[in-house]
């Protein structure tokens, strides 16, 4: 495992939708290493907190050097890191956990909810890049919190909002339906109960949950496999950690009766 | 100047620190996981609490941040002492550090159970009797009671010719008494201290956060808290005190020598910064150099009892 | 709608607060220095800690802040009962809000002492006993120990009607066996908690920071551990519980709320936001409103004891 | 008492001297309300803080609605401060306590040893306002670590440096001597071993103590008198509190024996 820790230097700032901020950070050696779907514990410098905040990698770049992060603003963390800008820097831990596997053939559907979607640009980029056809379904509450399709270069975008204010009407795993073609695998991430509302979508529609594979969250504690705080049961008994069997896992490795949804809103 | 600094620790019956950071149980796994740590700034590896047998630990929500602190109830899963034994004690006995195993269960025959298993296991330094642990069923029990803490741990001393630290918890009226009993009951040092039992709720779900309902409470919240019990136990105890809350920097870790403390074990302050290790000990090394002082043995403040003041 | 909400709490003996939160002793003199704070917003003012004659209090260094914490040994520097009956209680007897006088001292004399000079005062509106100042040679003992706990409670119930709380101290093993004491011995309802013990090390200086070496930990460092000690006494006691400790913002009162406080006090948050009490009156309101509740009673989780987990 | 609280922009940023941070913020309110000498509370957002910090006015001017706050970076509350900039917010609380009494005549001489000196540009505006005769000694480690002597107009100016860089080579107490002229009045702020080595030089110059007023710092942790944290010594027993009864007294009013040194540095 190659992890690195240092500093980052924030080279870019922006808001890739409503509500939330892009920061881009120059580390060659970690962005040299990240495999789509793994993340960072990235320090933050918030009143009353200690913990280091585990993200995503939206996107890596070994040749600029260059890691995106995308995030809401939710609690201490989120609000100290955007507030960070262009010069600032980053404490970084990471890449950690396992990423997607991306190495199957055929075609793939992601299915992102909310900010789920973070962790889906570098992804696609890289199934787009293997050949793969690429659909992406992304849902939000309304169109200005949709991640903008041009950000999945070379994929077909499909969009769903909650308030019919962009594409269609309602869940985004509606759409699941409409873009599935041959057997296809699909990649999610999103609220826990978005991602079992798939589950049980995907039952009905007969995809095998295996060829399933979801990006999980849950509090980290170290993010190293230590503390053993990121528990997600699994089928029959017993937990996996989210930090070092995932976060990229297949949905037949979860208990989906048994997960907790640690996350509100 | 450096190398005529003398940063080693003797916590008695042969097992000796070279340097009196270590990292605390449950912080650390059994040694693998952690990344980026220098071991050869460590004192001592402290495992994660090890029971007779595996445990899977408590469902989740297991963790949640409080103000500068964290709670945890993981419920200590474990592998079990046999697989410790087997699969990693032959690997430490490669390693430079030695390697002490947090020892925990629910009745006293567990904690036999688990000293006879690795008594006579090459790569195991010491055990640290966990009698402190708030997060299963009993386990809290016998830290709470004088007499239950000496009876565990003199169960457990006729048992190993091995090191042996006692870990207290702080969730008592008089953690001396406590600890006095442990050092009767043959115990060579306290690790002082385990968790504090707190919680969290969430007020949108309008539930505890942890599955567990309680949690113990570590960080830099409770360091004031486990420095006044150190202080306490190093002026009335006469075996090491190895003292355990809330460091996260040298100064901190100083706080603890100078309260009496002959080690220090950094606990949470590892998921944070992996470096810690390396940072305290070397703050500790230049705090000696710039106070003139040659060996550890010079920090403690005499911790003289104060008259009642007005 | 903000009309129909009740937000008024009623903690017996005729002592209703309009609203359930609090000022907490210690961190709002007599009511006369706090600036810019919202007197309309406040449940009551619960007094600094009184004794039979004036103390000077101890010497500095009184105060040190911790992480997220602060570490306090004032002593119990305080006029005396008779300035506070003559020269405060009738300014109160002016106020809309009621003021509790805070009790404090070394032997059970005192605190009857105090009692009888307060009961017939217009302008006090009851009493909180304080038997867990950390800060002063005896005053500790009493919180600590059930059986005394309950004959200064039950020698002060015998010469006062007014409404009587009883600040507990988390100090103790079981706080629980504590409440039941004082509630047996004829308290109207428990104050949860006072500050726990903790010390810093000037490490600079090489001595404690606290000029009586330790202090009592305040703040949100201990939230976590006050709202389980909370959780703890509202499902074992029937008369009602103030919780206190760390509480910051609306969030945190809610959690002391649903963990079945009747009230709430605020501390060493009036330090740092002199509007909190307004804002977090507020705070409570507009969650009632947003979970469709009508009053406090339908907060409380019921806490239900949970079996202990795998 | 008019305290105000609220936030205030800051509106400059500078460095006085080597060290040292100088903010500005606008509020015209509190602006208006300080009497030279007087504190505010400032809330800082440091990781693990949750005090407010005593910052004197360096100065206020009513007309811009200006105050000034000079200070050293010496740990978590100051560390924070010291990074805001034009366009950030600071939270205050204040003025707060007692300023000097400005109100006798004849000269006046300023003693202030390092960053003691933070409290006196505005009190000798006022007293150079008032027509009396300043003499500012200025003490500090080495030159570049005095507040320039334009910072005190209609003054005289002398310095000492602990390294002889600029001015007498020694302490800023022993200007003293020279300096005096009838009967004069001393105003002073720094270290409390400088402030016991001031009081110990004028009791052999046979300065009576009464004429001594010196601005005293304790930790605070409330700044209004509820917390009864920031008590120091009265001649005989009992305390005063810095915050009510001070931060500026007469020195006569101050147990110098029983006065500890809460600061390190
Ligand atoms: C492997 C992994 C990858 C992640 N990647 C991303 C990412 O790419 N982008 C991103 O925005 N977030 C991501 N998260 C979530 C992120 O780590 C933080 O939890 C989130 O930013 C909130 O942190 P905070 O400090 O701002 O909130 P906190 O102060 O920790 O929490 C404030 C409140 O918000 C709630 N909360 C915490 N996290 C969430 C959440 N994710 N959604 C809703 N409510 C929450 C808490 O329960 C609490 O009540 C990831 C989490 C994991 C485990
Ligand atoms: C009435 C009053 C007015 C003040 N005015 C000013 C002012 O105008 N300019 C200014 O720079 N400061 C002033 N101070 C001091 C200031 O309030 C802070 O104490 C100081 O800035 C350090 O705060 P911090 O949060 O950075 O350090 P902390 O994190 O609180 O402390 C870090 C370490 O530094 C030590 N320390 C704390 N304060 C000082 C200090 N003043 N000198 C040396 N060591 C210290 C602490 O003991 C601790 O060990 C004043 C204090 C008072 C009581
Ligand atoms: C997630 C977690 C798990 C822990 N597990 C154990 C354990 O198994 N046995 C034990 O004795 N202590 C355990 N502890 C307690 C620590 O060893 C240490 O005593 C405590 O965290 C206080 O130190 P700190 O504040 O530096 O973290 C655990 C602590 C944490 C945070
Ligand atoms: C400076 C200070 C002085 C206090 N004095 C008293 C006191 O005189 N009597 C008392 O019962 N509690 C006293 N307390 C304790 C508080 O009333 C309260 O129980 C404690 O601070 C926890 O609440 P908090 O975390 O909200 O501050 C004091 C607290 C502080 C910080
Ligand atoms: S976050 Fe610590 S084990 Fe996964
Ligand atoms: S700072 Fe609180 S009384 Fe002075």
């Amino acid at each position: 495992m190659s992890v690195a820790i240092g500093l980052a230097v924030v080279v870019e700032r922006s808001t890739p939708m409503r509500g939330a901020v892009e920061l881009v950070v120059h580390h060659p050696p970690a962005a040299a290493a990240v495999k789509p779907g793994q993340f960072f514990q990235l320090a933050v410098a918030a009143p009353q907190t200690i913990l280091r905040r585990p993200y995503s990698a939206a996107w890596a770049d070994p040749q600029s050097g260059r890691i995106g992060f995308i995030f809401n603003v939710v609690g201490a963390g989120s609000g100290w890191l955007a507030v960070r800008h262009e010069g600032h820097e980053l404490d970084l831990l990471g890449p950690l956990g396992r990423g997607f596997d991306l190495d199957r053939t055929g075609p793939a559907i992601i299915v992102a909810g909310g900010l789920g979607v973070a962790v889906f640009p570098g992804v696609v980029r890289a199934l787009v890049g293997r050949g793969r056809h690429v659909t992406v379904l992304l849902g939000a509450r309304t169109s200005a919190q949709l991640l903008p399709a041009d950000r999945f270069p070379g994929a077909e975008v499909m969009t769903a909002t909650d308030d019919g204010s962009a594409g269609y009407h309602g869940s985004v795993v509606d759409l699941l339906a409409s873009a599935r073609g041959e057997g296809p695998e699909i990649f999610s991430c999103g609220p826990t109960s978005m991602l079992q509302a798939l589950v049980e979508r995907t039952r009905r529609l007969e995809v095998p949950l295996r060829s399933i594979q979801v990006s999980l969250e849950s509090p980290m504690g170290c993010g190293v496999g230590t503390c053993l705080g990121c528990a997600i049961p699994r089928p029959g008994s017993g937990y996996l950690l989210t930090c070092l069997d995932g976060p990229c896992l297949a949905a037949d490795r979860i208990n989906w009766d048994r997960i907790t949804d640690t996350f509100h809103g | 100047m450096a190398e005529l600094l003398d940063l080693s620790v003797d916590l008695g019956r042969g097992l000796r620190l070279r340097s009196p950071v270590m990292v605390a149980s449950g912080t650390f796994g059994y040694g693998f996981d952690a990344p980026l740590v220098d071991r050869t700034a460590l004192g001592a590896i402290v495992t994660k609490g090890t029971t007779p047998t595996a445990r899977d630990g408590n469902a989740p929500t297991r963790i949640a941040e409080t103000a500068s602190g964290l709670l945890n109830a993981i419920g200590l899963q474990n592998p079990g002492v046999d697989q410790v034994a087997r699969l990693y004690a032959p690997v430490w006995a490669q390693w430079d550090v030695p390697v002490i195993v947090n020892v925990a269960g629910d009745a006293v025959e567990d904690y036999i159970a688990v000293a006879r298993r690795l008594d006579s296991t090459a790569g195991v330094a010491g055990m640290e009797l966990n009698i402190s642990c708030p997060n299963v069923a009993n386990g809290l029990q016998f830290g709470l009671d004088p007499r239950m803490a000496a009876h565990v741990t003199a169960s457990v001393r006729a048992v190993t010719r091995l090191p042996l630290l006692v870990k207290l918890t702080p969730n008592v009226t008089d953690i001396v008494a406590v600890g006095r009993a442990v050092e009767d009951a043959g115990a060579d040092g306290v690790s002082a201290i385990n968790t504090y039992v707190g919680m969290a709720i969430d007020v949108h779900r309008r539930r505890p956060v942890l599955s567990g309902e309680s949690g113990g409470l570590s960080g830099p919240a409770i360091k004031p808290l486990a420095l006044h019990a150190v202080w306490q136990l190093a002026a009335a105890l006469s075996i090491p005190v190895v003292g355990i809350g809330g460091i996260m920097t040298a100064a901190d870790a100083l706080e603890f020598l100078l309260a009496g403390a002959a080690a220090v074990q950094l606990g949470t302050v590892n998921y944070v910064r992996p470096q810690a290790v390396r940072e305290i000990r070397d703050g500790i090394a230049a705090y000696l150099e710039e106070h003139d002082l040659r060996a550890l043995g010079a920090l403690p403040i005499r911790p003289v009892r104060v008259e009642a003041h007005v």
